[in-house]
């Protein structure tokens, strides 16, 4: 047993206490900005800290832990995902009244939760990191008090959540009944194609596709969003959509690697069906973070799409995706950040005329609009790209047609937000001021965008590094 | 003879009634129950599974003891979202839970 | 235990167990569905006996009528309604017979996949000390779940406080 | 020797041309003087070099056989090589000497009628294009070549008539010309396509020496249509029915062009066309007959409207088609040397009667109408000698030119077709009867009120001289010099003379023109008693049988009509799917986003449903595929 | 210069251009167009150098650079041109250059104006040069969105509003390009085996034979969704006369001349050389569609009373000839095809060119409204005219040596369709004619007497245009010459791959 490769979760629980213990020290009337800053470096230092640990595979706790490459890449990227996430909501959280340093312990708790799914292998690891991370973000997607909204999304994603995790939960309590084990290796093993194992994956689909907010499982996602504080709803995209992912590759592509047959029908249509409808309803959105909502339903269908493909150019096309997601995620997010502090609303109206006001936070906010949409040369292209190559290749081309069809009519909507802030009049004169943390998160984003579409190669060895892990 | 099918379909049924709730009731606490329910069919599955399937090794026993823990912390915070929905709102009722929409 | 004890046992507990549950989500008062879901707890620890999970029985009773369904209770108390009539009734508004019927075909399907299964069942007689088993486990194997659970539990605790104290307590 | 020289640079002749064109068009547009002395100068140049080609081609004995052809590849592509260069033989060469002489003797006389002008260097420059692109369509090695300068003279033709562009009926003249030729032209083009298609190349050389071949071995049936096609260039240029409407029209332009373009050269490059792809053409008979009858019934359709109409430009203008007409005639029976001889006769005499009319109008400035003119003979004597020697000349009457061109046709016909020869004869005689017509009209009786009449100025005296005595000396000339030695088509071609027929045309024309005397000239008023009896046949003739009127309809009815249709589709249908597939990816979004209606329990059953139908495919299709294979799970 | 990579050199100057575009403070208004016309100077200065440099006796591929990009991939930095691509090369310079000196007017946020306008042309420019199809596909669509801000923000409004022709123009586009996609996501995957898949055009048009018949015909199909609608194919031409209408005069110059072209460009270097099955299979379609444009829309834009929609329209007819040109699949007719491509481009820059110069003097597009400005505006209606005169296929400008190549080629495949298109130039000749007699002709208007004649700067467009399209009319064989010198190998490599598709193709290629 090596306790050293749980160095970064343990780092982060005790950071995360540590962040509790301070709060309680602080005076009160002190922003808690210094306990972002802490959270923000103590990540930072796992993050380099994670990189050390490259090349040490290895298990846990007889196999129920691992950590390979592929379990790290997902880490790295949570990691990320919080850390940008901490940089940009300093401003937020100094608007919450109260339960500042709680937030971005909670926050810690939600990192570790996805760090363990990333991990996971075997059923119930993956429960209870599931869980962790949930119970966690019903928290703080309910954590604004001073937001009727936040209260009301908390308590939905809450009976939706749970009661998904009860489905799931059943589901995987058939597959532990035919197969007799939770492991994936010894689920893999025991596999056969009868009812109870059918049944347990149809549940274990529908309770994933629940997190991943596949439609039709979807649809607590824009409502959640949209009520949840900004920064968690930007860390709902990337983390716990990426974090369900992780688990997803191990159970789909370990446990249930022999019934490709039969979930790979159904996960296509999924897929299809979330590109579709995420994309024509956003186009109907006027608030930005319900429209980001709908365009996450797209986005993890096309996510999901590469898990048909079940091999490593799949997986490093998913990964891929995920993580130039995260990228373009954090970049929209920030300036959303930035645009709702300064105007107090986040209606896409809100955005008119910000390139006069500040062309910095326009630039960022279309090129992470138009990666996402897909088109070159910014990284969402190469991403769909990986993804689309590695599922033709197994005959889907039918969802490689409505998953570039429909990538380009979602330009229609992301185009609108553009054309607000480089072509509507600014509604008043008072001067945008962008902190720094938050520029520095946009500028890491506009680059990372930039660099992954034009030079995708570095993240693409990566992601094949940590796609080969699973076989 | 009582065996394995018993109990799965007993949890079953309960299961579905745990649904049942969820969907048609009109309060929070109501829909909370439902979500209980479910759990707890999931776990009665579990125990049989681990009585039936794997005797020797209580993998499903403990599984239902994770889930009886996952199952308090959720119904802690579920109550505690139902109370400031309560008092933003002075409803219980989730169908007027609709500011956001569309 | 004989069978046919068995088999009577196991009727009662599971009448006991799906009556309790059908009343829980039929009843129109938040009480009432709060007590017989605690009964239903006992209809299922009562079911686990069965089952030869006696630790886990206990842990039943203990948290679920103990813990949670007492919380609901007093849940239901903090809303400060004067009556509890109707404080748990079925929507009007829901299409209650076609859920009805969702509920009844997952029941049916249910069953056939129980009954269409061919189950491994192992021959090995059941495990006599749970308790003792279960630590093993749980301290061992699932050592590291454990941890995580307390941290969920911590996480948990912390968010429903901050959520429960709200914006006045400042 | 000079002639050597000439020989060896007649590439230079269009091009001295291009370059007065470009010189004034970049340079000199607001220098009249320097403009009219760079144009009139290249002209000259080119008019000398073209002596010079043409003394060469005497002394070096240059025939039809044996041309001396120059060229450079211009577009070498695989199965496509197109030479431009020079072909000169004694057809081109002929060609060359006419255009640049009109070209200079019209220039000259621009001077004067041009005076004062404000697009005077703009006129001089686009005469000189014209004069470029007409020699070299000439001296073309290849249908390729020929079509490229066809084109470009049509250009300079339709700058020129929408000269005065700020009168619209000059820009719709020249939108007219140019479109009407164009018609003519998808004919030229598509025949050129199938040249190339069938023989792999264009060139004048190389293709008399591949159509026997490939006569013997295809037969005539898609050479014919070829031909007939490349007819239809020639139908369009050249005025034929039915497209000669545009010449008429033309007149719009100064009259200088008219004289030049739309009388001596370009449209007989249509003529030339013909006589110069005779080695295709002869070998067709079906095409030679529709030649023949295309011609002679344009011939005689042009004469019968020129009889009623009053814009003095205009009826050369009829006269023109119908002289053309007449060209065609001789080269569809056969003789070619009859009618290149009238084409030369026929530059010479109607470039002098539209330098004359253009000397009327200069004098009498703002009328066209004949019937508002009249005795002119005294106030503009040199001018009404020009014209009496004009209409003579084209009357036929010995020794004027036309005689003997005329002839020469009027014998080609006789020889082959007796029908012909009846339509060529009516013709002849209404030729002269409308010219005598306006002759009479416009010179002798009285004096219209109110005219302030005066001669034209010396500088335009003088190309009216030059000319008049090429239409006196112009026929007699060639035809003693052996003209039918060296522009022929196969054996020389002697020029015969005929005294019977010589005689009865000569008779008819005498008659012609003492009729037109009775009736215009001796003062009785026949002439509108006689309009008046003729009734519809007149009115048919004055308003041109009413074929501009049909082709308006055609134009603005059903081609307008098609478009407008097809604009109102564009903006009705297309648009309105467009917009319905819009709407209807709008609409699937907007009613998904109704369901998104914020109810918990909304979404739980969606949930729910959904994924029971997930578990009830994923159960039931195995056992349904299971079923069907024959096995279970 | 050997060994000197120009092609990027070209490609970074435009690059830094946008750069210290970016760099220059908002207000410098006259700064902004000195520092844009500096750097297509340069980049026109060093792609006439590459014209005259390219050896077209050697053919092929000239100036490469290689250097790896995206291994695992296949991809390639990989640049070159060759005969097909240099004259493309070329008239995008051109035509970037007279558009930047046709926005001179623009005042309004000058700046963003002419980020976006390098933008589009350097998308166009990647298109052209690169020899990889990750890099392509990269350049492909740099320009759209930059378009359909240029359209919103400096664009004027005539039939639809701008937000709408904006809106059509984008979505269209990349609707198209979806398709586009998915064929190039299918050529690569079957083309080549796993391990050795490539990006690399020429690679990929060298396995040509290996892609089965049915992966070809779906692929085409594809390819010919997407390119078809950037050349605005009938029937996916919808977006392009809204969108030329509403765009600002560079902007239509660019988008009607060039990048188009890229879509014509990407059918015959993707379609026809790599697909030569599915090329096979369509081309009938395609035959079709090219007549159904040339007459459609001629007899659409004789019914037209906005400048800008008449020419839109008749670009879209001239397409027709284009996709006629690839349809009938052979060599002389895609020598013509390519050329035309130039021919076209050229011609409706400077139309478009002197369109915009005629509304910024007149305030006006509406035909009815216009008249007699050959009198006020004599040089302006020299350059309408020459547009106008090359667009109806006059011998000795541009548009007449491809038009006849082309009909030469299709008239051995489609002899009716090639005479329908044929009856084309008369239609053309028709609405051409009646533009010119309307907007330049007739009796002078006094309401245009203060309308001073284009000078200065304002004449760019109209010389470098001009002259370039009197050029390469007189003397065809340069344009000609370097066309065949690209396609001549490449249709040699294609004929190799044939006898796989012969039967589907039923003697077309004798």
């Amino acid at each position: 047993m090596n306790l050293a490769l749980l160095s970064s979760e343990i780092a982060i629980v005790v950071l995360a206490v540590l962040l509790i213990c301070f709060d309680l020290f602080m005076p009160h009337r002190e922003t808690r900005r210094s306990l972002g800053i802490v959270a923000a470096c103590g990540v930072l230092a796992v993050l380099v800290h994670s990189f050390t640990q490259y090349g040490t595979v290895g298990t846990v706790y007889g196999d129920y832990f691992v950590v390979d490459h592929l379990a790290l890449f997902f880490k790295q990227v949570f990691l990320t995902a919080t850390l940008l996430t901490i940089l940009f909501s300093f401003g937020y959280v100094e608007k919450f009244t109260q339960n500042k340093g709680e937030f971005y312990a909670l926050l810690l708790f939600a990192l570790l939760g996805m760090m363990i799914m990333a991990s996971a292998h075997d059923l119930l690891t993956v429960f209870i990191g599931l869980e962790i991370m949930a119970v966690v973000f019903y928290v703080l997607v309910g954590f604004d008090l001073e937001n009727i909204k936040s209260s009301e999304a908390g308590i939905k994603y809450l009976i939706l959540g749970s009661a998904s995790s009860a489905v799931l939960l059943y589901g995987i309590s058939w597959i532990y009944g035919f197969t007799g084990s939770l492991l994936f290796k010894e689920v893999a093993a025991n596999m056969a194609a009868t009812p109870a194992i059918l049944m347990g994956l149809g549940l274990i689909v529908a309770g994933f596709c629940f997190k991943l907010s596949i439609v039709p499982f979807h649809m607590w996602a824009p409502d959640v969003y949209e009520g949840a504080p900004t920064p968690i709803t930007a860390l709902l995209a990337m983390g716990s959509k990426a974090a369900a992912f992780a688990v997803l590759l191990r159970v789909f592509l370990v446990a249930f690697a022999g019934l490709k047959l039969y979930w790979a029908p159904v996960l296509s249509v999924l897929a299809a069906l979330s590109m579709i409808v995420g994309i024509v309803v956003a186009i109907w959105q006027s608030g930005i973070k319900r429209m980001l909502a709908y365009s996450s339903v797209a986005q993890a269908g096309y996510i999901l799409s590469g898990l048909l493909a079940a091999n490593a150019a799949g997986v490093k096309g998913m990964l891929f995706y995920i993580v130039l997601y995260m990228v373009a995620t954090v970049g929209a997010f920030a300036v959303v950040v930035a645009v709702e502090e300064h105007s107090g609303s986040d209606a896409i109206a809100a955005f008119s005329g910000l390139a006069q006001k500040s062309p910095l936070l326009a630039l960022v906010m279309t090129i992470s609009l138009i990666s996402m949409a897909g088109i070159p040369p910014l990284a969402g292209f190469a991403g769909k790209l990986y993804l689309f190559i590695a599922i033709a290749a197994q005959g889907y081309l039918w969802l490689v047609v409505i998953g570039f069809v429909m990538s380009m009519i979602s330009v229609y909507y992301y185009i609108l937000v553009v054309k607000a802030m480089y072509t509507h009049p600014v509604q008043d004169d008072r001067v945008l001021t962008v902190n720094g943390p938050l520029k520095l998160v946009a500028m890491v984003s506009l680059l990372a965008t930039l660099f992954i579409g034009i030079y995708p190669e570095p993240l693409a060895e990566l992601a094949n590094a940590a796609a080969r892990a699973l076989w | 003879m009582i065996g394995l099918a018993h109990f799965l379909a007993v949890a079953a049924i309960v299961f579905a009634l745990g649904l049942y709730g969820v969907l048609t009731k009109r309060t929070i606490v109501g829909m909370l129950m439902g979500i209980e329910l479910m759990l707890n069919a999931v776990n009665l599955n579990l125990v049989a599974f681990s009585r039936f399937i794997t005797p020797e090794i209580l993998t499903g026993q403990v599984f239902a003891i994770f889930t009886i823990t996952v199952a308090a912390a959720e119904v802690a915070v579920g109550l505690a979202l139902f109370f400031r929905v309560y008092r933003d709102r002075n409803t219980v009722h989730v169908a007027r839970l609709n500011t956001m929409r569309w | 235990m004989n069978d046919l004890a068995y088999t009577v046992a196991f009727v009662i507990f599971a009448a006991i167990t799906v009556g309790a549950a059908f009343g829980v989500v039929t009843k129109n008062n938040l009480v009432h569905s709060a007590l017989l879901m605690a009964l239903c707890f006992i209809g299922l620890g009562g079911l686990y006996v069965l089952l030869q999970a006696d630790f886990l029985a206990a842990v039943q009773i203990l948290v679920y009528n103990g813990a949670i369904a007492i919380v609901f209770v007093l849940g239901t108390m903090l809303t400060r309604r004067s009556t509890r009539h109707g404080t748990n009734e079925t929507d009007e508004n829901s299409p209650s017979a076609w859920i009805a019927a969702l509920s009844g075909l997952f029941v049916a399907v249910t069953l056939g996949v129980i009954m269409h299964t061919p189950w491994r069942y192992s021959a090995a007689g059941p495990v006599q000390d749970t308790p003792d088993v279960l630590a093993q486990l749980i301290l061992t194997d699932y050592m590291l779940m454990m941890e995580a659970a307390a941290v969920l539990l911590l996480a948990a605790m912390i968010g429903a406080i901050v959520l429960a104290k709200g914006v006045n307590a400042e | 020797m000079f002639s050597q020289y000439a020989l060896d640079h007649a590439w230079l002749i269009p091009l001295l041309p291009a370059a007065a064109c470009m010189i004034i068009g970049v340079f000199l547009r607001r220098l009249p003087v320097l403009a009219a002395t760079a144009a009139i100068g290249m002209s000259l140049l080119s008019f000398i070099l073209a002596a010079g080609v043409a003394a060469g081609m005497f002394a070096q004995g240059i025939t039809i056989e044996q041309p001396l052809v120059y060229k450079i590849p211009w577009l070498t592509l695989p199965g496509l090589a197109v030479d431009m260069g020079v072909y000169l033989d004694p057809l081109s060469v002929m060609m060359l000497v006419v255009v640049t002489l009109v070209a200079l003797v019209v220039q000259l006389y621009s001077v004067g009628y041009m005076h004062g002008d404000e697009g005077f260097g703009r006129f001089f420059s686009y005469i000189s294009l014209f004069a470029a692109a007409m020699l070299g369509l000439v001296i073309a090695v290849n249908f390729l070549q020929l079509f490229v300068f066809w084109e470009l003279v049509g250009l300079c033709s339709y700058l020129l008539i929408g000269y005065y562009f700020h009168k619209i009926s000059a820009r719709e003249a020249a939108k007219k010309a140019f479109m009407t030729t164009r018609v003519g032209d998808f004919g030229l083009l598509i025949g050129i396509l199938l040249l190339q298609f069938l023989f792999g190349t264009l060139d004048f050389q190389a293709l008399p020496v591949q159509i026997p071949a490939y006569l013997v071995q295809h037969g005539s049936g898609l050479l014919t249509v070829v031909a007939l096609l490349l007819f239809v260039g020639p139908i369009g240029k050249s005025g034929q029915f039915p497209l000669h409407v545009w010449l008429p029209d033309a007149m719009e332009g100064p009259t200088p062009v008219s004289a030049l373009i739309h009388a001596a050269t370009m449209v007989v490059a249509g003529v030339y066309l013909v006589a110069r792809a005779f080695f295709l053409f002869s070998a067709l008979p079906e095409a030679m007959a529709v030649i023949a009858w295309v011609g002679a019934f344009t011939a005689c359709f042009a004469a019968s409207i020129a009889l009623t109409q009053r814009d003095i430009k205009r009826i050369l203008a009829y006269s023109t088609i119908s002289q053309l007409g007449y060209m065609m005639l001789a080269l569809g029976v056969g003789s070619l040397t009859a009618s290149m001889f009238h084409l030369l006769t026929h530059a010479f005499f109607k470039a002098l009667l539209f330098l004359a009319a253009g000397a009327v109008l200069h004098g009498l400035p703002g009328k066209n109408d004949i019937f508002e003119m009249g005795g002119l003979r005294r106030k503009m004597p040199a001018t009404f000698a020009a014209m009496v020697i004009g209409v003579l000349a084209i009357s036929g009457i010995p020794p004027f030119a036309g005689f003997f061109s005329k002839d020469e046709i009027l014998l080609a016909v006789f020889a082959v077709s007796k029908p012909l020869y009846a339509v060529a004869m009516v013709t002849a005689f209404m030729t002269t009867f409308y010219m005598a017509r306006l002759l009479f009209v416009v010179f002798c009786g009285p004096e219209k009120s109110g005219q302030q009449a005066h001669e034209a100025p010396l500088s335009m005296k003088i190309p009216m001289a030059i000319l008049g005595l090429l239409a006196i000396v112009g026929g007699y000339i060639p035809y003693t010099a052996g003209f039918g030695d060296w522009v022929r088509f196969g054996p020389a071609a002697h020029l015969a003379f005929d005294w019977k027929i010589a005689g009865s045309s000569t008779l008819l024309a005498l008659a012609a023109i003492g009729l037109a005397w009775l009736i215009y000239g001796s003062g009785c008023n026949t002439a509108a008693v006689l309009a008046r009896r003729s009734g519809l046949a007149y009115q048919l003739s004055y308003h041109k049988y009413y074929l501009d009127e049909a082709y308006l309809w055609l134009n603005h009815t059903l081609v307008d009509g098609f478009g407008k249709l097809l604009s109102w589709l564009e903006l009705h249908v297309v648009e309105g799917i467009l917009k319905g597939l819009a709407g209807l990816v709008g609409q699937l979004g907007n009613g998904l986003r109704k369901a998104q209606s914020g109810n918990l329990r909304v979404y739980g059953l969606v949930m729910f449903g959904a994924a029971m139908l997930m578990l009830l495919w994923l159960l039931f299709d195995p056992l349904l595929k299971g079923l069907l294979a024959g096995g279970g799970y | 210069m050997a060994g000197f990579p120009i092609l990027t050199a070209i490609l970074l100057t435009l690059v830094a251009g946008i750069v210290l575009l970016a760099l220059l403070p908002r207000s410098a208004n006259q700064a902004v167009k000195l520092m844009t016309a500096a750097v297509m100077s340069i980049a026109l200065g060093l792609t006439l150098y590459v014209y005259k440099a390219y050896d077209a006796g050697v053919g092929g591929l000239q100036f490469v650079e290689q250097v790896p990009w995206i291994k695992e991939l296949g991809v390639s930095y990989s640049l070159g041109v060759d005969g097909i691509s240099l004259p493309l090369l070329l008239l995008t310079m051109l035509v970037g250059y007279a558009s930047i000196f046709a926005s001179w007017d623009v005042h309004e946020r000058p700046k963003e104006f002419f980020i976006h306008l390098l933008l589009l042309i350097v998308g166009a420019v990647g298109t052209f040069i690169s020899q990889d199809l990750f890099i392509f596909l990269l350049f492909y669509e740099l320009g759209i969105v930059p378009s359909y801000l240029l359209v919103l923000g400096w664009g004027s409004e005539k039939r639809v509003s701008k937000e709408y022709a904006g809106m059509k123009l984008t979505i269209y586009l990349l609707l198209g390009s979806a398709f586009m996609l998915a064929g190039v996501v299918l050529l690569y995957l079957y083309a080549l085996p796993e391990g050795l898949r490539s990006f690399n055009m020429a690679a990929l048009a060298q396995a040509a034979g290996n892609v089965t018949e049915p992966v070809q015909i779906i692929a085409f199909f594809f390819l010919l969704l997407g390119f078809g609608s950037t050349l605005s194919m009938w029937p996916f031409y919808s977006w392009a006369p809204d969108g030329y209408a509403a765009a600002p005069t560079g902007v239509s110059m660019i988008h009607a001349g060039v990048l188009k072209k890229v879509g014509a460009y990407g059918l015959i270097r993707l379609g026809l050389l790599v697909l030569p099955a599915g090329v096979a299979f369509w081309a009938p379609f395609i035959a079709l569609f090219a007549v159904a444009n040339i007459v459609y829309a001629a007899f659409v834009a004789i019914a037209q009373q906005d400048l800008k929609y008449v020419v839109a329209y008749s670009s879209i007819s001239h397409i027709g000839y284009i996709l006629l040109g690839v349809a009938a699949l052979n060599l002389i007719s895609l020598d013509g095809a390519i050329a035309n491509m130039v021919a076209h481009g050229l011609m409706s820059a400077l139309f478009f060119a002197m369109i915009g110069l005629v509304e910024v003097k007149t305030k006006t597009r509406h035909i009815p409204d216009l008249g007699g400005l050959a009198h006020q505006l004599p040089r302006i209606a020299a350059g309408l005219m020459l547009a106008g005169m090359s667009s109806l296929g006059l011998p000795g400008l541009i548009g007449f040596v491809p038009e006849f190549t082309i009909f030469l080629g299709a008239f051995r495949t489609y002899p009716v369709y090639t005479l329908l298109a044929i009856s084309g130039i008369v239609f053309t000749a028709l609405y051409i004619l009646r533009l010119l007699a309307n907007v330049l002709f007739g009796p002078r208007k006094a309401e245009f007497d203060q309308c001073r004649d284009a000078s200065g700067v304002e004449m760019v467009p109209l010389v470098v245009l001009g002259s370039v399209l009197v050029l390469f009319g007189v003397f065809p064989q340069w344009l000609m010459g370097m066309v065949n010198s690209g396609m001549e190998p490449a249709w040699a490599q294609l004929m190799q791959h044939l006898p796989a598709a012969s039967a589907l193709l039923g003697g077309v290629f004798q």
